[in-house]
């Protein structure tokens, strides 16, 4: 029985909401580590279907932002409206089930596991055959893992990973860590994709291969992307807007060339004095 | 109703009916707690410059008791023996170092978590081997450690004290001032400190990870042969003391793997109230010999109020 | 050298998921059932059931469910004991009260006794992780065995503390109690082993074992992934206690005969979590390994210096075997952490490839 | 395989009765998404139907010629059978062509459709799309990246199917005119044309007529018994005429299984994965292997050493007798079954090769130790010559009587005869109608007697087997008139595994000279055990241990060369080690890796003069063309060495044995 290569399924799932219209709105977000405060009353929104850079010097709350997005922290004040919710707590696991899904700054895989194990795991919110099923194993079991898998086998076609697909991933180079990461989140089938810094630590050529996926996801599947990024030349070419964090704060907010000539955002590269 | 009132009422009527008797369970249960303090001092001084869970801590304790008597047994006096069963744990030090920790350096904690319990049974093993399973008494008269016991009349009760219980608090509270003084002050202690964040950090800066590792082993040696003095004085040398060391856990968990002061109290509040709550609530209640589970209880409860134990730093999950 | 990959290829995922898909490590199993199921029973002695072929299946067992739990979702456990003296007593108790109940519906029920507990003292696990956990485990080993000491219902009150198996029919042999003949006990146990194992081979490798082995390696990415953690690791304390349950019951009634409190000790804990760390943890080969190892251990120490003729007391025989055994526990861990298992794994590997090194 | 009608004499033909007589056996396989897609004779006829009527909708005529562009896949291996089916001509082109060299086989040609793998194939198309008039349409397998392309002239593969659906869907009986269409077509309608990559000049178009490349693929079906129970992997390029006859043309004949690899680096693996039972391969993927066993054996453990020593000697002595089915001691018998279970099986298991039934190498002289080492080994490797005019096989060794410097008698059929100045001509029943466009050229590669020119100098042993020495072209004299063939002395040096490749010069000279190009991954692999660090290929290929090294290897070949009598005079005195490898994006190799000599000689004309001079080193710059695109230069001082020469009456000590 051949897995009939349909190229579609690799559309995201279609969240009702059109696109360029608002899919998420943070809304004076503070958040604070008993005293130290990672970030005070930053609002944003993301359009559907864009590619919304997060950019900031160390330290500038970025990743904390991301961590309050998909429920890992809970901020102190202010909420976010994701698909027309409105909510402060929520727990990381009902994040993903609303199709929030993301990638880590220092590579989160699992080193116990194999690539395709990896980006399986991606797909265990969407599967569901409980444990009876599972014990049999042949029948409604394997045809729903065969089910997946032939979702994440488009994913490994489309992130050229087919050499790597048994190996463990712990003894992966750092730049195939990160597409391995990249296909697990995108195996969710989020709606809206965070990515921490997908490209730190990459030479020239990764850098342009992950840019190439990134913009493959972002317009063949219609994903948000919500882009952490340090280097400059990727984030102008790739982003249709731009958030500038500084020291917990939002410093600028806007298209691309705009935010680049902004005084305020030179002034927190370049470092002048606070 | 009735089986509340003897649950919440009964027992703290029975404290204040006879003040002397509880008064002699606190003792008791201060003397069993300074030794779960010492035992868990041991595993903390490990833990703190090695990052390494020592469940062998308890077998050490009955190793060195075992190595003391018996060597007073083939005639070595008492006085000398001590100092050799400080070499023999020494030799044992850095055995251990050589040819179990060295090879783990950078391993994960669960592996050398598991490497000591394959120390432990080693040790059992040996233990059996040389001396024999059977039982030994603790030579406490030639110690030196008095044997006679104080009585007391607090509120015209009767409290008795043994004296060796009261030695074995004294030697414990300079054993822990000595600790304290060498870790804080001296250049080794900070060393052994450095060590426990980042094994490749410290060698970096030239610490030799072999020379500490050795001396820290050493000095938890020691602390297991005060222990193992005092304990045997009290329940006589046995195997069976290993899983009683078992109670050291709880109390590490009580009091935050890290802090020599958690180790402390959490050892003497464990002591105490497993005591008070085997004769009030235990024995009348839930038909006596509550103390084999009681402390894990209560460590239990602990953590699901505070996951780190009472003194451990807070816990900050970093993505 | 034996192994011939080439030519094995598949062509659908179905054949892709075989449980064996080189065909050779298929010949290996049957081999190893032909030897389980023909030649052990007609060439065992009753001392080779008894003190070898029983206790290795039983062990292995007990090791299987603990590894479900520490090996594959990382949630360290030291009360398997009591966890098998859960299970035995809630068999023991299901015949007492319904004396013609068949022995293997007592059996499977008598589980899910022990996977309430198991889950029970595995609530904790949401909230704290680790060493930390080792210690609601410990909670558990002590807790159980003092209750069956103390609550008297247990063993139908008689005066010894101890329970003994009644003898019981299955299909008209009699398999449990003092009449049992040993092959009826041993090809019980063997049949009772092999569908477990095999149940859990098929749910470590499906979605469930994943999300185990995600939690294990990292629970806040497991998280973020859309696991919930809460069921996974219940799921992983109830499928373990579970197994771990029915191996307590195969224990008293297929091996010991009879059993009082103290024999579902903390020494029967660590006992299990040697053959799982030695066998290898996240493996189900391993803990076949890891039980032959650690119980013909004592069995080879004990016969064969005897056979060259300076015969070892029992007690010195004791102390020998656990001084081995912590030797092999460090040798392990610096050789081969993974155990028996990868060590397998490797020469298997070897085989594939060889002649060549790489 | 008995039938009913006659025998089949075009390739579709053979599609309807395979779907018939094998409906349910494996025809293609593809391994993609992990696993070995598979389709069966029935299945590949539908698909081939849908597209072959879909192409009709787009406006196919027959006659019309449709390019082939892109590696090994199943549906352009369809899209041939589909043209061929509907009349059309089929034009496969190397996906690793240059633009300017595919714009100018698809110009001359006049293609009006071009089937292409994926995107890479459809910009190259695009590039010079306003040169290609007559072409009507682009249709792509692989849809990504493609999507937002404006879809004027571009359809994706399986779009055209549908098209071909909704026109059977619409008309009942377009299916079965379909087939009779197929079944009355003739057999003198051209099946194939494919475009050499001519070592001189632009390439031509061979013309193969249906009925002559299916009468040759029946004879050696017939030949090696090839049954529908065979596999084989598609590797090599598919514009080449050997993948072509090899996979496409028996494939059909004897309806066995072609399987296509998941990429270009996976080859390896999904041989291993298949294990087909024809395999087909070039010397230089032998040399390959050769090498990688040596280099992964040099790193084995003591014990496997010996052991693996012992048997491969065992295998040297015996093995080839035993494939061959002669007699030999029962003890050699023993320990070589010994050897099959320790070190022969699991190596052949290794590399792939265990169910291999039929193994044929050509294109180049294959070295004599490299060729016995297959065979001792128990592949049944045997050598055959051909060309793309021959449609491939114009002589091909028989199972039992197989040497490894000869390629064997004429095949079956093919009438071979040798010309004065000694070059091999022959007659065969897959003989090519003509070049296209291009009869002068077809003139002059053919005799007024209907002989095709193969251009290569040969001669036929006692035992009948034809002996090739050189291209004729290249045979040349030494200044004191003695035989001078550059490529036989250049094969014996590239026997050597730490040479890769050695070009000759002597022609009109008084003595005979070589270039040689170091292997990297031998003589690295040997640098890294003897611990000799090197920068870059250049810095190793001047270091003096190699030249040490590579004199004792031209030393043994001018042994080889004094045993034989026609070449004793034309021993190699001098040689240079090249400072960069021969590359074909220099121009210095054709694409399927072959010396262009006349190239090399005119480019590094000041080393040749060095050489000749007398000179001891030369300082050379050459340019040099990177993968992109962008050009650079390199330039080092090459050092020219002396090596010692025998006289032709020195006994040789390998005779002896």
């Amino acid at each position: 029985m051949n897995a009939h290569p349909d190229h579609e399924s690799l559309v995201a799932s279609d969240d009702g909401i059109a696109k360029g219209d608002l899919l998420m709105d943070v809304r004076n977000v503070s958040l604070s580590f008993g005293g130290v405060k990672a970030i005070t009353d930053i609002s944003f929104d993301v359009r559907k279907g864009e590619i919304r850079a997060i950019i900031g010097p160390n330290g500038a709350g970025k990743t904390s932002m991301l961590n309050v997005i998909n429920g890992f922290y809970t901020p102190q004040v202010g909420t976010i409206t994701f698909r027309g919710k409105e909510r402060r707590a929520m727990k990381p696991h009902d994040a993903v089930r609303q199709g929030i899904a993301r990638t880590f700054q220092n590579v989160a895989l699992f080193k116990g596991m194999s690539t395709l194990d990896n980006i399986m795991a991606g797909r265990s919110v969407r599967m569901n055959r409980n444990i009876a099923w599972q014990m049999l194993w042949r029948g409604p079991a394997l045809n729903e893992e065969i089910e997946h898998r032939e979702k994440v086998e488009e994913i490994i076609d489309f992130l050229e990973i087919e050499h790597i697909r048994r190996t463990p991933v712990g003894k992966l180079p750092y730049g195939l860590q990160k597409r391995v990461e990249l296909g697990r989140a995108l195996a969710m089938e989020p709606s809206l994709l965070l990515l921490d810094e997908p490209m730190a630590g990459m030479n020239l050529e990764e850098k342009e291969d992950m840019s190439r996926f990134i913009l493959d996801v972002n317009q063949q599947r219609g994903t948000t992307i919500a882009l952490i990024e340090h280097d400059m030349g990727v984030v102008m070419d790739l982003s249709d807007r731009v958030v500038v964090l500084d020291y917990g704060k939002k410093i600028a907010d806007g298209p691309p060339e705009e935010v680049k000539n902004s005084q305020a955002v030179i002034d927190a590269y370049l470092g002048v004095p606070h | 109703m009735e089986m509340l009132h003897s649950i919440l009422v009964a027992p703290f009527a029975d404290m204040a009916e006879a003040p002397d008797f509880f008064l002699q369970v606190v003792w008791e249960g201060l003397v069993s707690g300074v030794l779960y303090a010492l035992i868990a001092l041991g595993f903390v001084l490990i833990y703190k410059s090695s990052r390494i869970f020592n469940f062998a801590q308890g077998i050490m304790v009955v190793f060195a008791a075992l190595t003391l008597v018996g060597l007073h047994e083939n005639g070595v006096p008492a006085l000398l023996a001590v100092p050799l069963t400080l070499v023999v744990m020494f030799f044992l030090a850095v055995g251990i170092e050589r040819v179990v920790l060295r090879p783990l350096v950078n391993q994960p904690d669960i592996i050398l978590f598991m490497a000591t319990i394959g120390i432990t049974l080693f040790l059992i093993g040996l233990g059996e081997t040389i001396f024999g399973g059977a039982n030994k008494i603790m030579i406490t008269e030639q110690l030196g450690i008095p044997t006679g016991s104080w009585v007391l009349e607090p509120f015209g009760g009767f409290v008795s004290i043994e004296q060796r219980d009261m030695t074995a608090v004294v030697g414990a509270v300079l054993l822990v001032i000595a600790l304290l003084l060498f870790l804080n002050k001296s250049k080794m202690g900070r060393a052994i400190r450095a060590l426990g964040d980042d094994h490749q950090a410290a060698l970096s800066v030239g610490i030799s990870l072999s020379t500490i590792w050795v001396l820290v082993w050493f000095i938890s040696g020691i602390i297991a042969l005060a222990t193992g003095i005092v304990w045997g004085a009290r329940a006589g040398v046995s195997f069976a003391l290993e899983v009683i060391a078992l109670k050291a856990l709880p109390v590490l968990m009580l009091g935050g793997l890290e802090s020599v002061t958690g180790a402390i109290v959490g050892g003497l509040a464990i002591g105490i109230l497993e005591k008070v709550f085997e004769i009030y609530w235990g024995q009348p209640l839930l038909g006596g010999n509550t103390e084999a589970w009681f402390a894990y209880m209560l460590a239990l409860l602990v953590l699901l109020v505070r996951p780190q134990g009472l003194f451990g730093e807070k816990i900050i999950e970093r993505v | 050298m034996f192994y011939r990959i080439a030519g094995q290829y598949k062509t659908s995922y179905h054949t892709d998921y075989a449980l064996f898909p080189v065909k050779q490590d298929a010949w290996l199993l049957a081999l190893i059932l032909l030897f389980a199921f023909v030649v052990f029973p007609l060439t065992a002695s009753d001392f080779m059931f008894r003190a070898l072929l029983i206790p290795v299946l039983i062990y292995a067992l007990a090791a299987l469910g603990l590894n479900i739990l520490t090996g594959y979702a990382g949630q360290l456990s030291l009360g398997t004991g009591a966890f098998m003296g859960v299970g035995a007593y809630a068999c023991y108790k299901l015949i007492t009260i319904f004396p013609d109940l068949n022995i293997i519906v007592a059996i499977a029920l008598s589980g899910f006794f022990s996977a309430a507990a198991g889950v029970a003292f595995g609530l904790p696990s949401l909230r704290i992780k680790g060493f930390y956990l080792a210690i609601a485990t410990l909670a558990a080993q002590f807790f159980l065995l003092w209750l069956f000491q103390k609550w008297a219902w247990l063993y139908n009150y008689n005066a010894s503390g101890a329970i003994q198996v009644p003898n019981m029919q299955l299909f008209g042999v009699t398999v449990a109690g003092a009449q049992a003949p040993v092959l009826a006990q041993y090809f019980f146990v063997l049949i009772v082993v092999c569908v477990i194992t095999m149940f859990a081979v098929n749910i470590t490798r499906g979605r469930i074992g994943r999300t185990w082995k995600a939690v294990r390696d990292m629970d806040i990415a497991a998280e973020l992934v859309g696991i919930n953690l809460m069921k996974a690791k219940l799921s992983a304390f109830f499928v373990s206690s579970y197994i771990v349950g029915i191996a307590g019951a195969l224990f008293v009634f297929m091996w010991r005969g009879a059993a009082e409190a103290d024999l579902f000790d903390i020494q029967l804990s660590f006992r299990v979590l040697f053959i799982a760390i030695i066998g290898g943890l996240g493996s189900i080969l391993g803990n076949y390994l890891g039980a032959l190892l650690i119980v013909a251990l004592p069995v080879l120490i004990g016969t064969v210096p005897a056979a060259f003729g300076l015969p070892i007391s029992s007690a010195m025989v004791e102390h020998l075997n656990t001084m081995i055994i912590g030797a092999l526990i460090i040798g392990f861990l610096i050789i081969e952490p993974h155990g028996l298992a990868r060590f397998w794994a490797l020469i298997r590997e070897k085989l594939i490839i060889w002649p060549f090194p790489h | 395989m008995a039938q009913a009608h006659p025998l089949p004499d075009t390739f579709p033909k053979y599609l309807l009765r395979n779907a018939e007589m094998f409906g349910t056996r494996p025809a293609m396989r593809h391994k993609d998404r992990g696993i070995w897609q598979s389709w069966t004779w029935a299945e590949q006829r539908d698909q081939i139907r849908d597209f072959a009527l879909g192409l009709t909708r787009l406006g196919l005529q027959k006659g019309d010629k449709v390019a082939i562009v892109g590696a090994n896949r199943p549906r352009l291996y369809w899209a041939v059978c589909a043209v061929q089916s509907v009349g059309g001509i089929p034009l496969p082109v190397y996906a690793d062509a240059v633009a300017d060299e595919l714009s100018y086989v698809l110009t001359h040609a006049g293609v009006r459709f071009a089937v292409v793998q994926d995107q890479e194939q459809v910009d190259k198309l695009q590039s010079f799309i306003e040169r290609l008039t007559s072409l009507a349409a682009i249709i792509y397998d692989e849809p990504r990246g493609l999507r937002d392309y404006d879809k004027h002239m571009l359809h994706d593969f399986s779009d055209v199917q549908d098209m071909g659906r909704r026109a059977q869907s619409a008309d009942a009986q377009l299916a079965s005119r379909w087939e009779s269409d197929i079944r009355n077509a003739s057999g003198e309608d051209i099946s194939i044309m494919l475009y050499t990559s001519g070592t001189t000049g632009r390439s031509k178009g061979v013309m193969l007529k249906a009925k002559n490349a299916v009468k040759a693929a029946q004879d050696t079906v017939a030949f090696d018994k090839l049954s529908e129970t065979d596999s084989v992997l598609a590797y090599l390029p598919l514009a080449w005429v050997g993948d072509h006859y090899l996979n496409y043309a028996q494939g059909y004949v004897a309806g066995f299984c072609v399987a296509c690899p998941e990429s270009a680096q996976t080859v390896a693996q999904d041989l291993r994965e298949l294990a087909p039972t024809f395999y087909f391969a070039p010397p230089r993927v032998f040399e390959g292997l050769l090498t990688s066993i040596t280099i992964r054996m040099d790193d084995a453990s003591a014990l496997k050493q010996r052991i693996y020593r012992h048997f491969i000697d065992v295998a040297r002595k015996h093995g080839e007798a035993i494939l061959e089915g002669r007699k030999v001691p029962a003890t050699a018998r023993m320990s070589y079954a010994l050897g099959e279970v320790l070190v022969y099986g699991p190596l052949k298991n290794v590399l792939g090769l265990s169910n291999i039934r039929v193994a044929y190498t050509a294109g180049e002289a294959i070295g004599a130790d490299l060729f016995s080492f297959f065979r001792a080994l128990g592949v049944n490797l045997k050598q055959l010559y051909g060309q793309t005019e021959a449609f491939l096989y114009v002589t091909c060794q028989k199972d039992g009587q197989v040497r490894s410097d000869t390629v064997g008698p004429p095949a079956p059929n093919v009438d071979i005869r040798i010309s004065q100045d000694g070059e091999v001509q022959f007659r065969s029943p897959g003989m090519f109608s003509g070049y296209y466009l291009e009869d002068d050229k077809t003139a002059d590669a053919m005799t007024p007697d209907g002989y095709v020119k193969t251009g290569d100098a040969g001669f036929f042993e006692k035992d009948g087997q034809l002996k090739i020495i050189d291209r004729a072209k290249d045979v040349g004299k030494l200044s004191n008139g003695a035989l001078f063939a550059p490529k036989y002395i250049e094969n014996m040096l590239k026997f050597f595994p730490n040479i890769k490749e050695a070009v000759a010069f002597g022609n009109g000279n008084d003595f005979a000279s070589a270039f040689i190009n170091i292997d990297l991954q031998a003589v690295g692999n040997w640098a890294e055990r003897n611990n000799i660090a090197y920068a870059s290929y250049q810095e190793l290929a001047g270091h003096p241990l190699v030249y040490k090294m590579i004199a004792a290897n031209v030393e043994d070949t001018n042994r080889r060369l004094a045993a034989e009598p026609m070449m004793a005079a034309a021993q190699i005195k001098r040689f240079l080690i090249l400072h960069k490898e021969l590359d074909a994006d220099d121009g210095e190799l054709t694409r399927t890796q072959k010396v262009r000599r006349a190239f090399v000689a005119e480019r590094y004309a000041p080393l040749i003069e060095a050489v000749y001079d007398g000179s001891a080193e030369k300082f050379v710059d050459t340019e040099v063309t990177y993968e992109d695109g962008r050009k650079g230069r390199i330039s080092a001082t090459v050092k020219i060495v002396d090596t010692a020469v025998f006289d032709p009456a020195e006994p040789m000590q390998e005779a002896a044995e």
